[in-house]
């Protein structure tokens, strides 16, 4: 199993029945492939639709019905079409349970930078920083390292999403939870010890008696 | 009653160096035919407040490879090198203001308001310049209202009183923008006779709408 | 013809065709009833509908479509249901064209009071306090004193509906216009005579060479 | 999916001294079966927002007459004189507030803002006790979020999903306050099975709604 199926299986598991979800483009979205079949939810996208499906068959897509990345996707039974007022009152106003988002870095304090590298890299903040501030539950869904260098830091050196502690990390090493006494470290992946995950890592990583093994959906 | 307007004619009534407010998320919901007229028509120096810029090629993108935009106000530039590498150059001046936070600002723009207070750009370099409101002990953003001198916005149908229908993420910033222009160009797929459209159906009531297109050939 | 007749009338000469217009409960409503045919206007409801048509025939009312005041009404083909975001989005936004309203009393500044007399009557505001601060064009639509006493004075003596300069007062005695000079008499009444028009009114009135009298649709 | 609940369970969940939201506009659009419930039940104390207190015998009216309400943030109580009664007599305590302010606190509490600028109420007793900020040389009143413990609302048909549509001038506060509650409970005319509403005609996403009504007898 590669880094983001491992991490998409993890996240995957804190999907609950009922609840409303804005997965983000790439990674997060794989997401919905592992969603146990006995769970409702509704997934929201931010372009304006409540109730996203899978991608059409070839020849059934719609111009006028895409996700937030521009891809054709399907409406499931009791879909709702919405505009971006109301799509972003849905995220701002705390009415969205969960987002799935990319990041860059997160640090000790559990906050989230995912927006832009000065001088590199200026997309543009889309809906992130409404998600981030938002969204009753944010999860970051991103592999551990990038190009080996550690992406869970003591501070954040890019510019912050949101003044908003993030809710879980899920990495294909580790599973992170920013409490306000720091990161604690609940889960390790599969295979990973703790000490991996710690070299892995330039955070101070809080370690309690019972680190489990993730389990995956 | 509205008489529907030729293309040509909507693009001839703006002038250089107006303010657009463009609707369409990607491309999706984007006034297409009227963005192929001003192309054709290259007159050129507007501001355009938007979602994002597209691709290179669809919707607002074609203002871009057109040289057309001087100023865009938008959440999202990152599917678009064009815009980037002419951000960069210093052609396009780009304003990037977070999605939830762009929705409502032409909505206060439109309604009346003269402000919002938001949380999300906290903290971040969002926050820059703008004036903080403490409301019950939370700090807030001052955002203030954006309008345009056209609005161009898609529809999926229209009557001849200018009442609007919109479809699926084709909604997106559409119906607040028809709120916040002085002038309102709607181009919608199909135009219906009056009476057609469900008062209960209508997302633009007609009085917004300034000038109707005709239908598609 | 009686005062209200006379007042109702004139006010139906200041509506143009294409305008959007919202009509108060009582004395304004009755401006409908002498509209030209040729005049092609939009009523607006403030509790959600724009193109209010005539009372509906008996047996053929509808529950859920009456005006502000409750009462029963139909709706003209084009019409638009809208909720009260949106209804006090198009007042307080100026994208109605004119406003109708009774009035308690008018001062030298334009400024209105009509929703309040302290100890007396304090049934609130409603939605007057959004139309005379938003509407393009404020019309105040009286009977020229109460009770013998002048209801156009030098300065309120009520609490104002809004800090804003209202367009045109119009009684059965006079056509009035606030302007930043103060208020000038445009018009008297059949067979009144501007002597008359002063001896009712405590505020100054500016009369100028020509008074002509009231023309009635 | 929501079950349907009968009308008695729903006011049964209701606690005393609870700040009800409550759409209607004279009783026009108000959620009639559970507010018979709640007189029936007795249980009051109640905080109520709304745009008005229709007439005795009227929708929030018999909330009036029984007893239940001891606070009302309203625009409007001319049209009842009980309403006005206990406000004189001490009884209720009534914070009258311009209609249009009303649902933009309302919107305001629902989509997380944290406040809304508005001229409307400049110069009146409006102002009194509020923050005004200035925006780019113009003054307005800082109106601050209103929500409630509970959202009563009435549609004209819902969906197993909570999904909502509404019926012309019963629209007014229902789709506004949908979004400003912690509970949410909708008394639709009529239930459709899931899908028979499309995305495109719903006003309010299923996943504002917390309890559905058993459909009307």
């Amino acid at each position: 199993m590669d880094a983001k199926e491992i991490i998409a299986r993890r996240v995957a598991l804190e999907v609950k029945d009922g609840m409303l979800v804005n997965l983000g483009i790439g990674l997060p979205s794989m997401v919905a492939n592992f969603l146990p079949d006995d769970v409702d939810v509704f997934f929201q996208a931010e372009n304006g639709v409540i109730g996203l499906g899978a991608r059409p068959p070839e020849g059934m897509e719609d111009a006028d019905l895409t996700d937030a990345g521009g891809a054709f996707v399907t409406a499931v039974p009791g879909a709702a079409s919405i505009d971006s007022a109301m799509s972003f009152g849905l995220i701002r106003g705390g009415h969205l349970d969960m987002t799935v988002l990319g990041g860059l870095q997160v640090d000790e304090r559990g906050y989230l930078a995912n927006w832009m590298v000065p001088g590199k890299m200026v997309p543009g903040m889309g809906g992130a920083m409404d998600l981030v501030a938002g969204a009753k539950r944010v999860v970051v869904a991103m592999v551990h390292t990038q190009k080996g260098k550690p992406k869970i830091v003591p501070e954040c050196t890019l510019p912050l999403t949101a003044l908003r502690r993030i809710s879980l990390i899920v990495t294909e090493m580790a599973v992170i939870q920013p409490t306000e006494e720091g990161l604690v470290l609940r889960e390790v992946g599969p295979g990973v010890t703790v000490e991996q995950v710690q070299e892995a890592t330039s955070a101070n990583l809080i370690v309690q008696d019972v680190v489990q093994e993730m389990k995956l959906a | 009653m509205k008489r529907a307007t030729k293309v040509e004619a909507a693009a001839e009534l703006i002038p250089e160096g107006s303010t657009l407010l463009i609707g369409g998320f990607m491309g999706v919901g984007s006034p297409h035919r009227l963005i192929d007229a001003l192309v054709e028509r290259g007159v050129g120096g507007f501001t355009v407040v938007a979602n994002d810029t597209a691709m290179p090629g669809t919707g607002i993108g074609k203002l871009v490879t057109a040289g057309l935009i001087a100023r865009a106000v938008v959440s999202h530039i990152g599917l678009n090198p064009e815009t980037q590498a002419k951000m960069i150059s210093g052609e396009i001046d780009v304003d990037l203001v977070p999605q939830g936070t762009l929705v409502e600002r032409i909505r206060a723009g439109g309604v009346g308001l003269g402000g919002v207070l938001t949380a999300t750009g906290l903290g971040t370099p969002v926050e820059e310049g703008k004036q903080v409101v403490e409301v019950e002990g939370r700090r807030f953003l001052l955002e203030i209202p954006i309008r345009g001198d056209f609005a161009l916005i898609a529809a999926k149908s229209a009557d001849y009183k200018g009442n609007l229908e919109y479809s699926l993420t084709a909604h997106n910033f559409n119906p607040v923008m028809a709120l916040a222009a002085d002038t309102v160009i709607a181009e919608p797929h199909t135009i219906l006779p009056v009476g057609a459209i469900p008062p209960d159906a209508v997302k633009t009531p007609g009085v917004l709408v300034d000038h109707l297109l005709e239908r598609e050939h």
